[in-house]
């Protein structure tokens, strides 16, 4: 049986919670014994926890890096305890090297621009303004997402982003936002589309949307990240266009690509994209409901 | 003497967690983990230091986890964007912190404003120009800081001293002899006893507000590096939230809020008992996030409980004098 | 008499128009107002009814800092509250839900309360317990998702409206009016302020002083635990992981912008609330003004500094001298 | 040496000093005079402007108008840094050195003996002992200050002032938590000074020390000088009239206590002690008796007092009030069964500085009734009324923060805040001190009218005469222990010194 240390960043986001869960359920299908240290998003605490598996001497350390950088001295470390290391859901800086196993990452400037290529699809020709609710200022995600998305409507003339604020990526400050940007845009009557580097603060877009008389999903459009399960309950009401989805299933593959790796000694490929998958309401948004609900989002 | 009586309570706790922690897992009680306790905590450790002298003459400074953010994203934007030597980088980044705590208790003494508040805007300030500066995170390849997390002092039984480490047990030396053996640190209880008097007795307490505040700031430079040294890197979220960590240690170790008493090595004992507190956490390894946070907070709870029924212990066999100042 | 605006209340008063003023200028619609679905509906309104949590937590929070005190824990007892809310919101009747998560602040005010009234730990640590373990435990119950709940009834706390006022604009003025009522109504006012006055000399005239702390903290946490199940309320869910997060600096914030010193005694509960409605205006100020939200941080510093700077009593001596001098 | 002094050139000269505090006019036009070699007594009622006018000339308070000279020259200090460079020493009303340091720290604090930078803590202890054994003070320099007596800390803060070479040194009511043997000593000190040629003002409320030790006079009244005189040519009763602008028929010398051992007893302590503090003892207090506690300086008066009061809770012995038995746990216990207690430290254990007078009068009696049933500010702005007019208390402004008071009105205050809990007994802790011949009169006045009412009292009082003048019983205190109670006749100052010092060795200051 294989021992198994996971060091998780923490627990800020439900995609986050839903995460952990899955890759304990796949562990658990694959009667891999799963350590999971919580870093409680400190890069220090990761830092620390990957000394202490390599002191407890794991078989295998994934890694669900906080920042890209600053891995090199305690990645050595592993390697030199010939534990090989997986990361997850993030690449880390310099990119390539091989501290690591693999990679299992989505690639979240594609993922902008999935969700800006959708956007230019559904507009066509017409005149539209955008806002933006940005993630945590800081955030790599959040700055890919809005590096993805600001290529792909680069080639639109008439797609420009008029506003753009960060919503901390919850849903209470997405709500705070886009209030402020409604009354800031003549009441909303000016916004064409909102883009929102998650679905949380999209939740909470919308529910500021409908308070002032709007229709998000007819009068606005709505396109944002994650596919976590209360984004397809909006679309389900017709309240939410699109959504790209990042997939809370790294440890799967990372999983196959380790006993691969440790039974036949299959090196995998350096980068395990998982797919950014683009959702709208013609994807039947109810069945991606309850196929998600119960994952711990 | 009865400056010291609080820092051997802490000095007792530390080791009551200690044996608590070893008996319970085998590993614990090596060279390694205490080596690894050093290295883990060197930049909360150099920090508490100056939090310390802030909080013995009565102040509180906010500031020091966004000046810890700023400084990484300083250094590393100087030395790979701009091509500056490291050292080079650091005298600046010095000087700039000193001017940034200068400002600070300048504004707390001339328009005798809450030293919380100043601080808290200096946090802002810190945080909002590492944004500005950049939002990404940048790797540090300069070759002196490989040496530097190459070098370090093997122990028996595995563990090594590493530079950082010895850089914070540098400050802790130097920080103890500032505060208890000079004029300036003397300042600094008297500061914390009673200002005005202070004033009275003749002390220039403007500037020895903006110096000990100057202290804090550059303190927090240093650590800053010792972190950038850490995680060969630069990155504006860096080190959010560690002033509440840092005043935690500086309280733990046995220095008063209301200012006047503590000491340097009391702060670095409570250091370690915060990092005692994580370590317990990662070797057990079994715990959810919100059971680590709730872990985290029953043992702080434990550690001051235990500080205090010593103290009062303590306290007992001593004679109460009327007219005494409480503490 | 409880909603005698002190003289000394002039400073807020002025800033807080001037923010206003200066939104205006960022946002031509800024003073606009309309009636939408039997609800106001304007910028005004938003800086009411968002600042409503901080308004509330600063309720709370006055009367802990006069006895110089300080609740850390505010955040994660929003938290709390809000979790348990959410959770029982769809299954149970609006009044158990929030009843059992007032409940859940009452207990958290008395941890409090026990820990600086009776076991005589600093307030700061203290209740640094509370905010890391408390946090933990909002998780527990939501285990880390957001809990989300349909029930109208609930959802009216957040995003009802009653004669064309929002909900939680609602709630804050019953609770300042409850506040005022029960504190200068009766004698703990009076009391609270002399016990932060003096702590000795109370005890000395016969105030009995730890009855009194427990329940500031406990009447803290419970407006913590207001806000809280207004924060849930808002987004018809229960955010255990960011809700509340770093409120607790906004609600001292306030306080202090209020006037209330952090070293105890006199306050005042109305310009408490004011100082939470300045840093409100001031937040979405930012908002409007459309500047990269890399700027936040620092344009709020200047903001609080320029206010609090106002207020300093040393400014307006030092212009006065410069009048005279001119004179 | 006074006529030495005439007809030179001032040490120290202050022309037309001038000091608002908004609307009121602390000092007014003041002219002051100082001489070297002299020792120069600064008068006047609580609240007349001598700290103020010290303040101002030592760079605490910056002035409105006027000039000050020394030697000739004309200085501007804008700091107590300043004036001490310009060897202008002070010592101020209030202690202000700092509790939590050594008391060599707080003698040398700025400028300690350093090697290489290192404060060397040997010598300067070395320094600080030798330097105290000057004031025939045998303390342990190392230990800190906050643990010494009031009395301690201020013989510590004059040997600092000393200490600073200065030219002038200044004393604000140096003496006034002094005893006897102090103040003795304190002034060999001041004589030997003044030998020196050092110019020493010096604040009061002791007429007989003004007369034991000052060469001439000045008089402040409502912050307005009243005159200057040369000691030896000023009579008592002329310096009075001069204080207050009125006659004072100085009765307090005179001892009128009657016999009430055949009242009723209030309370009633059996066996009462805490170890470490205070030896068991058995004191019963009756109605309309004033019992004063006599001793020497640390010897456990405060201590009976915080014990009678439940400050201290007592580890032996029972307490009774009219009888029954009671607990005295806190002081709140005590304020409950209709106790009040002055305390000695008005700052520290005192007022509260921000509130105002009005809010500081009505504490105690809020306290006592509890939070739900507040004073309305009508019965509140009636009861401050009163006692600012039965006090005397001056600005007579209810609605002024305490901490802007001078010391004896504070102190005024402080008793008001008792009176108006018209208690069963009252705990009065050096209650004069500090206050002016006026207001002395009035306060023992004031105490003998209280025991007529049946109120019992406790008092503590360095001063002798006083204890003499108004108790019906003294108890007699020696190292932590009540060691005798005198009675009737049996009470005056002779005896209670003999009482103190019965093991034979008379304290020095009894001989004067
Ligand atoms: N900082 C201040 N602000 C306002 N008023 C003040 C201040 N300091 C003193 N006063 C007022 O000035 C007057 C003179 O006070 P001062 O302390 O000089 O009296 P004093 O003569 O020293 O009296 P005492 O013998 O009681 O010490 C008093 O009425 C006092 O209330
Ligand atoms: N001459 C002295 N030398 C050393 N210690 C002293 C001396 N005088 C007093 N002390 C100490 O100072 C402490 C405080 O004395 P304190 O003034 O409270 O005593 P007290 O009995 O209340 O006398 P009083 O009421 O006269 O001040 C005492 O514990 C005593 O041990
Ligand atoms: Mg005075
Ligand atoms: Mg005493």
């Amino acid at each position: 049986q294989l021992t198994v240390g996971f060091s998780q960043i923490g627990s800020e986001s439900g995609w986050r919670a839903a995460e952990t869960t899955v890759s304990k359920g796949e562990a658990a299908k694959r009667s891999v014994n799963l350590k999971i240290a919580d870093a409680q998003q400190k890069q220090e605490n990761q830092i620390k926890a990957i000394r202490s598996f390599v002191a407890q001497g794991v078989d295998a350390i994934f890694l669900a890096p906080v920042v890209s950088t600053g891995w090199d001295a305690v990645l050595k470390e592993a390697k030199e305890a010939k534990i090989p290391v997986i990361l997850l859901d993030r690449d880390i800086d310099p990119s390539g090297k091989d501290l690591y196993l693999t990679a299992v990452t989505s690639d979240s400037v594609h993922e902008g621009e999935v969700a800006g290529d959708w956007l230019a699809k559904t507009v066509g020709d017409k005149q539209c303004s955008i806002v933006e609710l940005q993630g945590t200022v800081g955030a790599s995600v959040a700055a890919n997402r809005k590096k993805g998305f600001d290529t792909a409507i680069a080639k639109h003339a008439n797609l420009k982003i008029v506003r753009s604020q960060t919503g901390d990526f919850t849903r209470a400050k997405g709500k705070e936002v886009m209030e402020s940007f409604i009354k800031a845009e003549g009441g909303g009557k000016t916004i064409c589309a909102v883009y929102a580097h998650n679905d949380d603060m999209m939740v909470g877009a919308i529910q500021a949307m409908k308070e002032a008389g709007l229709k998000p999903g007819k009068d606005i459009l709505t396109v944002s990240i994650d596919a976590v399960p209360d984004i397809f309950k909006a679309m389900v009401a017709g309240e939410a266009n699109a959504t790209v989805e990042l997939t809370p299933n790294m440890a799967g593959p990372a999983l196959d690509a380790l006993t691969a790796y440790k039974d036949k000694g299959t090196t995998p490929l350096k980068w395990i994209q998982t797919e950014s998958k683009l959702y709208t309401a013609a994807d039947d948004p109810q069945k991606a409901y309850d196929s998600k609900k119960g994952l711990g989002y | 003497m009865s400056r010291l009586s609080p820092v051997m309570i802490t000095a007792l706790v530390f080791v009551a967690g200690f044996a608590i922690c070893s008996l319970q897992f085998p590993n614990f009680a090596s060279t390694r983990v205490v080596a690894n306790l050093l290295t883990d905590n060197a930049f909360l450790g150099i920090v508490a230091i100056g939090m310390t002298f802030v909080i013995i003459s009565g102040g509180i400074d906010l500031s020091v986890g966004s000046v810890i953010g700023f400084t990484t994203v300083f250094v590393a934007l100087s030395i790979e964007r701009l091509g500056l030597p490291p050292l080079l980088a650091f005298a600046i980044l010095l000087v700039l912190c000193a001017a940034f705590g200068a400002a600070m208790g300048a504004v707390i003494h001339f328009f005798d404003m809450p030293p919380f508040i100043v601080t808290l805007a200096g946090m802002f300030v810190a945080r909002g120009t590492s944004f500005l500066m950049s939002t990404e995170s940048t790797p540090i390849t300069a070759p002196l800081y490989t040496a530097v997390s190459d070098f370090g002092i093997a122990l028996p039984g595995g563990g090594r001293l590493t530079a950082i480490a010895l850089i914070m047990l540098a400050v802790v030396a130097a920080g103890s002899v500032l505060l208890h053996f000079t004029r300036f640190g003397a300042n600094v209880f008297a500061m914390g006893g009673n200002r005005s008097a202070t004033a009275l007795m003749g002390v220039a307490i403007g500037s020895m507000t903006v110096r000990i505040y100057m202290l804090s700031s550059v303190l927090a430079g240093i650590a800053g590096i010792v972190f950038s040294f850490y995680t060969a890197a630069g990155y504006s979220l860096s080190a959010v939230g560690v002033e509440l960590d840092t005043i935690a240690a500086v309280v733990i170790g046995g220095t008063l809020l209301s200012g006047g008493q503590g000491s340097a090595i009391g702060t670095f004992l409570g250091v370690l008992i915060q990092g005692l507190i994580q370590s317990y956490i990662n070797f057990d390894g079994t715990l959810s996030s919100w059971w680590t946070k709730i872990a985290t907070g029953i043992l702080l709870f434990a550690f001051i409980a235990l500080q205090q029924a010593m103290v009062r212990l303590a306290g007992r066999s001593r004679t109460i004098r009327a007219g005494e100042v409480k503490a | 008499m409880a909603f005698q605006l002190p003289r000394r209340g002039l400073a807020q008063i002025l800033a807080l128009i001037v923010i206003l003023l200066i939104d205006r200028m960022v946002s031509s619609q800024f003073f606009d107002l309309r009636l939408q679905d039997g609800r106001l509906f304007g910028s005004l309104i938003d800086v009411f009814n968002r600042g409503a949590p901080v308004a509330l937590l600063a309720l709370g929070m006055v009367l802990v800092i006069a006895t110089r005190g300080i609740d850390l824990s505010v955040g994660a007892v929003m938290a709390i509250s809000g979790a348990i809310a959410a959770s029982l919101a769809d299954s149970h009747a609006w009044p158990v839900a929030v009843a059992v998560a007032l409940g859940a602040g009452l207990l958290c005010g008395l941890w409090n309360g026990f820990l600086v009234a009776v076991l005589g730990i600093q307030p700061i640590v203290a209740t640094l317990i509370l905010m890391v373990a408390g946090r933990g435990v909002a998780q527990l119950i939501t285990e880390g998702r957001i809990v989300t709940f349909t029930s109208p009834d609930l959802a009216w706390f957040g995003t009802g409206s009653a004669l064309g006022i929002p909900a939680p604009v609602l709630i804050v003025a019953g609770t300042l009016l409850v506040t005022g009522l029960v504190v200068r109504g009766s004698a703990l006012g009076l009391l609270i302020e002399a016990a932060g006055g003096n702590a000795r000399a109370s005890e000395l005239s016969g105030v009995g002083i730890r009855l009194m702390i427990v329940a500031v903290y406990v009447w803290c946490s419970l407006c913590a635990a207001l806000a809280g199940v207004i924060a849930a309320a808002d987004i018809m869910g229960a955010d255990a992981n960011n809700a509340g997060l770093w409120l607790e600096l906004d609600a001292i914030l306030a306080v202090v912008i209020g006037g209330t010193s952090l070293f105890g005694g006199r306050f005042s509960l109305i310009l408490a609330v004011c100082g939470a409605l300045i840093i409100q205006a001031m937040n979405t100020g930012i908002l409007l003004s459309g500047y990269p939200p890399e700027f936040n941080l620092v344009v709020k510093a200047a903001v609080v500094l320029v206010v609090l700077l106002l207020q300093s009593p040393r400014l307006s001596g030092l212009v006065a001298n410069f009048r005279k001098a001119r004179a | 040496m006074q006529q030495a002094v005439e007809g030179r050139q001032p040490l120290l000269e202050v022309r037309g000093l001038s000091k608002s505090f908004g609307i009121l006019r602390a000092l007014d036009q003041v002219d002051f005079t100082l001489h070297a070699g002299e020792i120069h007594a600064l008068l006047g009622e609580n609240g007349a402007g001598k700290s103020t006018l010290i303040k101002v000339i030592t760079g605490v308070l910056s002035r409105d108008a006027g000039t000050i000279r020394l030697d000739g020259g004309e200085i501007e200090p804008r700091s107590v840094k300043e004036a001490l460079a310009e060897g202008i020493a002070t010592v101020y009303q209030e202690v202000n050195l700092l509790p939590n340091l050594s008391v060599a720290q707080n003698l040398y604090l700025g400028r300690q003996p350093t090697r290489f930078g290192i404060v060397r803590d040997g010598e300067m202890q070395r320094r600080a002992t030798a330097l105290l054994a000057g004031y025939d003070l045998h303390i342990d320099v190392g230990a800190q200050l906050g643990h010494y007596s009031v009395a301690i800390q201020h013989v510590v803060a004059i040997a600092r002032a000393v200490d600073l070479s200065a030219r002038v040194l200044i004393l604000d009511e140096p003496t006034a938590s002094l005893d006897r043997h102090e103040v003795d000593m304190l002034f060999r000190t001041m004589r030997a000074l003044a030998a020196r040629g050092i110019g020493i003002l010096f604040v009061t409320h002791f007429l007989d020390q003004v007369y034991d030790i000052s060469d001439r006079i000045t008089v402040l009244r409502n912050g307005r000088l009243i005159g200057e005189r040369m000691t030896a040519s000023l009579p008592r009763l002329e310096l009075i009239q001069m204080m207050l602008g009125r006659e004072l028929s100085e009765t307090t010398g005179e001892r009128v206590a009657h016999d009430r051992s055949a009242s009723t007893p209030c309370a009633t302590f059996t066996n009462y002690g805490k170890r470490g503090s205070i030896a068991p003892f058995d004191l019963d207090l009756r109605h309309g008796e004033v019992v004063g506690l006599a001793g020497l300086l640390g010897s456990g008066r405060t201590e009976t007092a915080r014990l009678v009061f439940g400050a201290d809770r007592a580890d032996s012995g029972k307490a009774a009030v009219e009888g029954k038995p009671v607990r005295l746990h806190s002081p709140r216990d005590a304020v409950r069964h209709g106790f009040g207690y002055c305390p000695e430290e008005r700052k520290t254990d005192g007022i509260i500085a921000e509130l105002t007078v009005r809010e500081n009068i009505v504490l105690a009696l809020q306290a006592k009734r509890g939070i739900t049933r507040p004073l309305s500010r009508r019965e509140q702005d009636e009861i401050a009324a009163r006692f600012v007019k039965l006090l005397d208390i001056r600005p007579p402004d209810p609605e002024r923060p305490i901490g802007l008071l001078s010391g004896g009105n504070q102190q005024k205050v402080l008793l008001a805040r008792w009176l108006a809990t018209e208690p069963r007994l009252l705990v009065l802790d050096e209650p004069t001190r500090g206050i002016d011949v006026g207001a002395h009169a009035e306060i023992i006045r004031l105490i003998r009218e209280l025991c007529d009412r049946g109120l019992a009292l406790l008092v503590i009082s360095s001063e002798l005469d006083e204890i003499v003048a108004y108790s019906d019983r003294v108890v007699v205190l020696r190292d932590r222990a009540h060691v005798g109670t005198l009675q009737d006749d049996g009470i005056d100052v002779s005896s209670i010194l003999a009482a103190i010092a019965a093991d034979g060795s008379v304290p020095a200051a009894a001989e004067a």
